[in-house]
């Protein structure tokens, strides 16, 4: 469903993604791993749209978007979560993920302003929606709680809810687990496990290597902005270049 | 038709008089001044028995120099039951007060020299200083003595009463055989005019009149000693007190500066005229330790005026002031004013005296001494 | 040709007037991430005591330097109850420096009277290639360079001036490596002081300085600031030239009545120019 | 060595950061009589500095003059732990990646010789192969230098190795504490990764107006001193656990 | 019953509301920072009064003024809204130097005499020639203006604003359109502006350059600061205050029996001491400060959901 070909992108002149070719199918999950710095949230801003593509392309069903707005490209059904904390201020749990429904809802601020009949229908949809979500990543407790003050994992999973606000097809998880615990971080592998048994295509940056098994089911590797290995989680696990390059002996063990 | 003067027609008690003036602000300088001298005329007056044997009364506000604030002043003037309003120095104050003058129908004394409240005439609004078309005439005989027959002229475009004083200049040029042979569009905000001076150098003018407002005034005056250029340089009633020459210091000395004839009163010969100043200037300059500006008199001179009208018309009805004030003639430290149906500017430009700055002193130029000289009698 | 040398060194020269103000705003920010209202209240308040201190008959030099030093002390002040209670936002703190610079101007009234007041510069002018120049505009010219100088030294090369950064780079971070955050800013606005003050006594001569004199002051050099992003210096000595030397040429071969218009106008294309590169994940980065 | 475990959202960020000063307890003391550095949570870089200064500035406590000033400003030591650091040493902090940043901020914390060194969460978005020189380096400096660590950890597995004390954290308070040996067998460690988000001291001011000059967190932490009676209650928790997990970390110092 | 002076002050103050809301709008839902707001007063005040002098009907007139001030903003807004921060700050101040310079060069809208003769506002043949007929129009104008920002911020369209202020990154990836949200906001924000400034042209008959100086922006500014951005009572409490504390201090300082140095000490140093301390010791503003407060009164009453925390804690 997502063909990504040649897609580069610098920065002062290093290139952080340097001519990327990748394939995702439809409903599957690909890993992306690599060591700090590899370019693997370069790439998920550069299909995402935050950042602009220097060259290549990006192709979405057969579509190209590499020249879409980032909005437009949720629209398309392109959802992100950020590696870090990116939570929205001042607003409770449940308007930060409402705000993710922005990407499959219309109504402006003409309708808002003279709260036209179809703002109002709206507005119902979105907040079911939005309990919904927040159900999902088990945080009704603090859904009318200001969102900055959640701790970090908490704050990661609010991130989910956001981005299943906006229904997507695509899911790009970048470092979805970090700063987890054990419990919490088994909570979201199995989430995630729920989202592509609904059909959900799925891409996940970790460093965590077992979780990248457990949920995907192609990994590519990515070095200086390169793809130095592309396979299944096992061939990836053993594969000498990954190992001296990023896994470390006992860490594959 | 005359609207009544309500509480203060009272037969016996006070006259109200409100002054609507800038205590804070860009002008606050003026406004302060204009203060202190209407309050001295008003203990004068009142000192000498008041007005149809009934003391005036003075309340003062401040329009902060912005024309919505006068709007307010006037309105709270106009509940108050005013007999008559002093009007603010600020051109912006005094001509966004004049709707409101005009419904409200109650005498406005304007202390602002904008050109625009004149003409076209409002019934119950009288000017006190010399307009900026005046200055502009009486500078253009000046040069003409001079024999000056090409002249630049440099003026702040986003100011009123410099461009009416250059649209005045450019017009009446001609009567007086002159030719304005550059004209300098300045800025009152900037900080540098060499501009204006190597533009002048480059043409055959023999003299520089400016017009222009605040401290850009001391700027440009500094600047232009410093420039070589080697024609005179005249300046506007704006420039005639201490807020320039202070601050322009040396660089001022041999500048021509055109003032109300109360500046220079001690130069005078003795008469009526210079009694007329000394009235002012005596009292104010025991009380403040330095001689009344401009502003001042003008404040003295407005309610002098005033308390005139009111004994001319035996009333405090508006309507009855109105008709007075168009018939009155009164010799002020300003000069004496003649007001009549047409003419609400009462002052007629043979009161300006053109003065060359010596030793840090407005003294009148030999011209300008002998024209003074033929109406001070 | 000469003209194009008068308009070119006075336009330096005015700019210079402006940079002397940007570096305070920008040094200031730098360090508190505080946008001080209150800078033009510093040049104001040196000029006003440096110019009745040479009234009473002190000689020049000292004079101005009393006059910077008082204004160095306001500085201080003005930091002190901007950014001395625990937890003021920046935000909060440039509202405060905008309530201060207004409550300057009673104290300065009082003090000073609203009349402006100036003082002698250096007298007199110099004839460069032809150009017919005031020698004061060296003089500012000269100490502006040197101020720049000192400051793109301090941020460039040293730690102290590394630390000074880190404070508003990242305040919780710079208390985690022991960086006091409070001492710095108020050292900041004392040397910001200082600079205004600088700028104060070095502008007197050429304007007439008043209480309300601050607004165009602070207009302009948060102009040249702002083109250094509130944090280059050396871009803000650029911005404060360009404006100055665009106002100078604008009225020496346009109309001065469009020289605000249009220098602004230009500062304004300058940094749409600009932001139409930067990208927001890059602008939001760290 | 010692590692405090617990969910998330237990209070070990507040604990560390009353340790450490950033935030002051609400009530009780802590004393450190040593050098603190601290890896914070979030990485808190200076994002306009380049990643040299930011490491730089780890010695800015270290008040030395003339050559020892040189030698405390020296980051070489640094890049041969983090060489990956080495490609970007001169582009500005902000710019870099997440576990890029990371590194910085141990780097930065290493800079400053510290007596006791408090990381919270150390292998946040490192590479295994990072983790390990990482832990390893640690072990080296606490045997060698006889430095104290303090040490959040999100594997909890690598903290119990690597530490040889242990205090599990649950809602603000200290719910096992001991030899990490022990702990790392007994149930209390279970129970600590089941601690279930509900269960959590809910945050103060939950109706907060909305506007984004509503602090964030961090913001927040330094804004009041005196934490509002919402967080009372977690900061009191904290607190007493604070000076405990305080006294152990210096008695290591010694 | 109000007397004239009162009602120009209550008219006055209506309108700086206006303007306030829309500002508190604009920076504190969608963090964009406008030190210009006057810029589109002033627009407004001009559209209404150049066209009503023209022939205009004024309430025509009046109604073209919130337009054309949006339109403007418009315009401009998508090179302005580039500019984040500081940047912003000064574009805005900048514009507004810059219009007013243009104005007062202006011949053909009265130039730095400024525009006279603006006509009463008249609705079919009945003029509204009273004060308190303005009072009304402007009270009503407020009223309009308060119920479209509240309906636009309780709205899908006011959540993405208020995400965009945290995160333009993430609210994009969210699906909001950055770019034309801050235009939509900034818009509105103009047209509330505009609008105040129609009314005040009729109201007082007379514009010129100078009466929509930097100060009033920055005045605009201190209202929602004050009152508390983001808060669209705060901009109400901010305006009122505001403008009642300017008028009393006014009056007071030129009371007879004054010191002649009374107005600018009363009028510069207590109003700047005022606003110092609001905004030290409440420095989100008046009316968040007033909630907390609340909260703070209703956790420590009835043992709720608030307390919670606490007795968990307690030994
Ligand atoms: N905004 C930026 N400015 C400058 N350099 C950047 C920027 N963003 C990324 N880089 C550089 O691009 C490279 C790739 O960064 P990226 O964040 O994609 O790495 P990553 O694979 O996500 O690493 P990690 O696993 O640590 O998150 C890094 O060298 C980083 O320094
Ligand atoms: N500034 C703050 N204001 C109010 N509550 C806060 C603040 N900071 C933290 N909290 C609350 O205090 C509790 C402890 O937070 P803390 O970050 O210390 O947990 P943690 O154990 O570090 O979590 P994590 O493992 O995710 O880092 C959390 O419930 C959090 O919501
Ligand atoms: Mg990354
Ligand atoms: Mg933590």
């Amino acid at each position: 469903m997502l063909q990504v070909s040649g897609l580069s992108r610098s920065f002062g002149g290093v290139y952080a993604v340097d001519g990327v070719d990748l394939t995702v199918e439809r409903g599957s999950a690909l890993g992306i791993i690599g060591p700090n710095g590899a370019g693997k949230s370069t790439l998920f801003n550069l299909v995402s749209g935050q950042l602009p593509a220097e060259r290549g392309e990006i192709r979405l069903d057969g579509r190209r978007i590499d020249r879409l707005s980032p909005h437009h490209r949720a629209r398309l059904g392109i959802a992100i979560v950020f590696q870090g904390a990116r939570t929205f201020h001042g607003m409770s749990v449940l308007e930060n993920a409402m705000v993710g429904a922005h990407a499959t809802t219309g109504a402006g601020f003409a309708a808002a302003a003279l709260r036209l009949p179809r703002h109002r229908r709206e507005e119902r949809l979105i907040a079911e929606r939005a309990r919904e979500a927040v159900r999902r990543v088990g945080l009704e407790a603090w859904a009318d709680r200001p969102a900055e003050l959640l701790p970090l994992g908490q704050q990661r999973a609010l991130q989910v809810a956001r981005a299943l606000c906006g229904e997507p097809t695509l899911l790009l998880l970048d470092e979805p687990a970090s700063g987890l615990r054990a419990a919490e971080r088994d909570r979201l592998a199995d989430l995630i496990e729920q989202l592509r048994a609904d059909g959900l295509t799925i891409m996940l940056v970790e460093h965590d290597v077992a979780l990248v098994g457990r949920l995907a089911d192609r990994v590519t590797v990515l070095d200086l902005g390169r793809v130095i290995a592309e396979g299944t989680p096992d061939e990836i696990r053993t594969d000498p270049r990954v190992v001296t390059a990023y896994l470390g002996t006992e860490a594959a063990a | 038709g005359g609207g009544s003067s309500a509480s203060s027609s009272a037969d016996d008690g006070p006259i109200d008089i409100g002054m609507i003036t800038s205590l804070t602000g860009q002008l606050q300088t003026l406004g302060t001044e204009g203060r202190k001298a209407a309050e001295l005329a008003v203990k004068q007056i009142n000192k000498d028995g008041g007005v149809l044997g009934r003391k005036l009364e003075l309340t003062v506000k401040d329009d902060k120099s912005l024309p919505d604030q006068s709007v307010l002043a006037f309105n709270a003037f106009k509940d108050q039951g005013v007999t008559a309003v002093l009007g603010s120095p600020s051109a912006g104050s005094a001509l966004a007060t004049l709707p409101a003058v005009d419904r409200a129908e109650i005498p406005y004394i304007s202390l602002s020299p904008a050109d625009e409240q004149v003409a076209p005439v409002h019934p119950y609004v009288f000017v006190v200083p010399a307009l900026a078309s005046d200055y502009a005439e009486r500078l253009l005989q000046y040069y003409k003595s001079e024999g000056v027959s090409k002249l630049a002229v440099a003026y702040d475009t986003k100011t009123a009463y410099p461009t009416a004083g250059y649209k005045a200049m450019k017009a009446k040029a001609g009567e007086y055989g002159i030719k304005v042979v550059a004209t300098e569009e300045i800025q009152s905000t900037a900080s540098d005019f060499s501009a204006v001076f190597t533009h002048v150098k480059g043409t055959d003018a023999q003299a520089l009149a400016v017009w222009v407002t605040g401290p850009a005034s001391v700027v440009l005056t500094k600047q232009y000693a410093a420039s070589g250029l080697d024609i005179p340089i005249s300046f506007t009633g704006s420039q005639a007190s201490k807020l320039w020459l202070d601050p322009a210091g040396k660089a001022a000395e041999g500048a021509i500066v055109a003032s109300s004839i109360g500046l220079v009163g001690d130069m005078l010969p003795d008469g009526a005229q210079k009694k007329a100043i000394e009235a002012v200037n005596k009292p104010f300059t025991q009380k403040y330790n330095y001689p009344p500006p401009q502003f001042a008199q003008d404040g003295y001179t407005g309610v002098q005026l005033l308390a005139a009208a009111i004994e001319k018309a035996k009333s405090t009805d508006h309507e009855k002031i109105r008709q007075a004030m168009e018939g009155l003639t009164l010799a002020t430290p300003n000069g004496t004013y003649r007001y009549s149906e047409k003419d609400h500017s009462g002052l007629s430009p043979d009161y300006i005296s053109v003065n060359a700055v010596t030793d840090g002193r407005f003294v009148p130029t030999v011209w300008s001494k002998s024209e003074l000289e033929k109406v001070a009698k | 040709m000469s003209d194009f040398l008068v308009y070119l060194i006075t336009g330096l020269g005015t700019g210079c007037g402006i940079a002397l103000i940007g570096s305070g705003l920008v040094l200031i920010h730098r360090v508190t991430r505080v946008v001080n209202f209150a800078q033009g209240t510093f040049a104001v308040v040196g000029a006003l005591t440096a110019i009745s201190l040479l009234d009473t008959g002190l000689p020049h030099g000292l004079s101005e330097v009393l006059g910077v030093a008082v204004a160095a002390v306001v500085g201080l002040l003005v930091g002190v109850i901007a950014i001395g209670r625990r937890g003021t936002s920046p935000q909060a703190a440039l509202m405060v420096t905008l309530g201060l610079g207004i409550l300057a101007y009673a104290v300065e009234v009082m003090l000073w009277g609203d009349q402006g007041r100036s003082s002698e510069g250096l007298s007199g002018a110099v004839t460069v290639f032809g150009a017919r120049i005031q020698t004061h505009y060296l003089l500012i010219i000269g100490v502006t360079a040197a101020v720049f100088a000192a400051l793109a030294g301090l941020f460039g090369r040293t730690d102290a001036g590394k630390a000074l950064s880190a404070c508003s780079s990242n305040p919780y971070a710079a208390r985690v490596v022991g960086i006091s955050v409070t001492r710095m800013g108020l050292i900041a606005f004392a040397i910001g002081g200082a600079l205004g003050g600088l700028a104060g006594v070095l502008l007197a001569p050429m304007n007439s300085m008043a209480f309300d004199s601050d607004v165009a002051l602070i207009i302009n050099g948060f102009a040249a600031a702002v083109v250094g992003s509130m944090h280059h210096i050396g871009r803000t000595l650029a911005g404060a030239l360009f404006l100055g030397v665009a106002e100078a040429m604008v009225a020496g071969y346009g109309s001065a009545t469009y020289q605000t218009v249009v220098a602004l106008g230009l500062v304004l294309a300058l940094m749409i120019g600009q932001a139409a590169r930067t990208h927001s994940v890059v602008a939001e980065a760290g | 060595m010692v590692a405090l475990v617990g969910p998330n959202g237990a209070g070990k960020s507040t604990l560390v950061n009353t340790l450490t000063g950033i935030l002051t307890p609400a009530s009780g003391s802590v004393e450190v009589r040593a050098r603190i550095a601290q890896v914070p949570e979030g990485r808190q870089m200076f994002g306009d500095l380049t990643v040299d200064d930011n490491l730089r500035l780890g010695a800015w406590q270290l008040r030395g003059r003339g050559e020892s000033r040189r030698k405390q400003r020296d980051t070489s030591w640094v890049y041969e732990l983090l060489p990956d650091l080495v490609r970007v040493r001169d582009r500005k902090a902000g710019g870099m990646s997440g576990g890029q940043q990371q590194m910085v901020a141990v780097g930065r914390a290493l800079m400053s010789r510290p007596e006791v060194l408090v990381i919270d969460e150390l292998s946040l978005g490192l590479a295994p192969l990072i983790v390990a020189d990482l832990a390893e380096h640690l072990t080296e400096l606490n045997r060698e230098q006889g430095t104290a660590v303090v040490l959040i950890e999100q594997n909890a597995r690598l903290a119990l190795d690597l530490c040889s004390r242990a205090y599990v954290l649950e809602a603000g308070r200290i719910a096992a504490e001991g030899d990490s040996a022990d702990l790392a067998a007994s149930p209390d460690i279970a129970r600590a990764y089941l601690g279930e988000a509900q269960a959590l001291p809910a945050p103060p001011d939950a109706q907060d107006d909305p506007g984004p000059h509503d602090p964030g967190p961090r913001d927040r932490a330094m804004a009041d001193p005196a934490p509002t009676p919402g967080t009372a209650g977690t900061a009191r928790g904290n607190q007493d656990t604070a000076v405990q997990a305080a006294r152990a970390a210096t008695r290591e110092a010694k | 019953m109000l007397t004239a002076s009162q009602l120009s002050v209550y008219i006055l103050l209506a309108l700086s509301a206006m303007v306030t809301v829309g500002l508190s709008l604009l920076m504190g839902y969608a963090g964009q920072v406008s030190i210009g707001q006057a810029s589109f007063y002033a627009i407004g005040a001009y559209a209404a009064g150049l066209l009503s002098v023209h022939g205009t009907p004024p309430l025509l007139a009046l109604a073209a003024a919130p337009l054309i001030a949006a339109l403007f903003a418009a315009a401009i807004g998508g090179p302005l809204l580039r500019l984040r921060g500081h940047h912003l700050a000064f574009a805005t101040i900048a514009l507004q130097l810059i219009l007013i310079s243009l104005l007062g060069e202006a011949d053909w809208a009265g130039g730095s005499v400024g525009l006279q003769g603006i006509p009463r506002l008249s609705a079919g043949g009945t003029e509204l020639g009273e004060d308190i007929h303005y009072a009304y129009l402007a009270w009503a104008a407020v009223a309009v203006t308060v119920l479209v920002a509240r309906n636009v911020v309780t709205s899908r369209a006011g959540r993405g604003l208020r995400a965009l202020a945290t995160s333009e990154t993430a609210a994009s990836a969210s699906g909001v359109p950055v770019a034309r949200y801050k235009l939509a906001v900034f818009t509105l924000a103009a047209a509330f502006a505009g609008l105040a400034g129609g009314i005040y042209a009729f109201f007082i008959g007379y514009i010129n350059p100078g009466s929509f100086p930097v100060l009033l922006s920055i005045q605009f500014l201190v209202m929602a600061v004050v009152g508390g951005l983001g808060t669209i009572w705060g901009a109400l409490l901010g305006a009122t205050a505001i403008t009642l504390i300017v008028q009393f201090l006014n009056d007071l300082g030129s009371r007879p029996g004054m010191p002649a140095s009374a107005p600018s000490i009363l009028n510069y140093a207590v109003y700047a001491a005022l606003l110092i301390l609001v905004v030290l010791f409440l420095p989100r503003g008046i009316v968040p400060a007033l909630r907390d407060a609340w909260q703070q009164r209703r956790i420590a009453g009835h043992a709720g959901a608030g307390t919670g925390t606490a007795e968990r804690a307690e030994p």
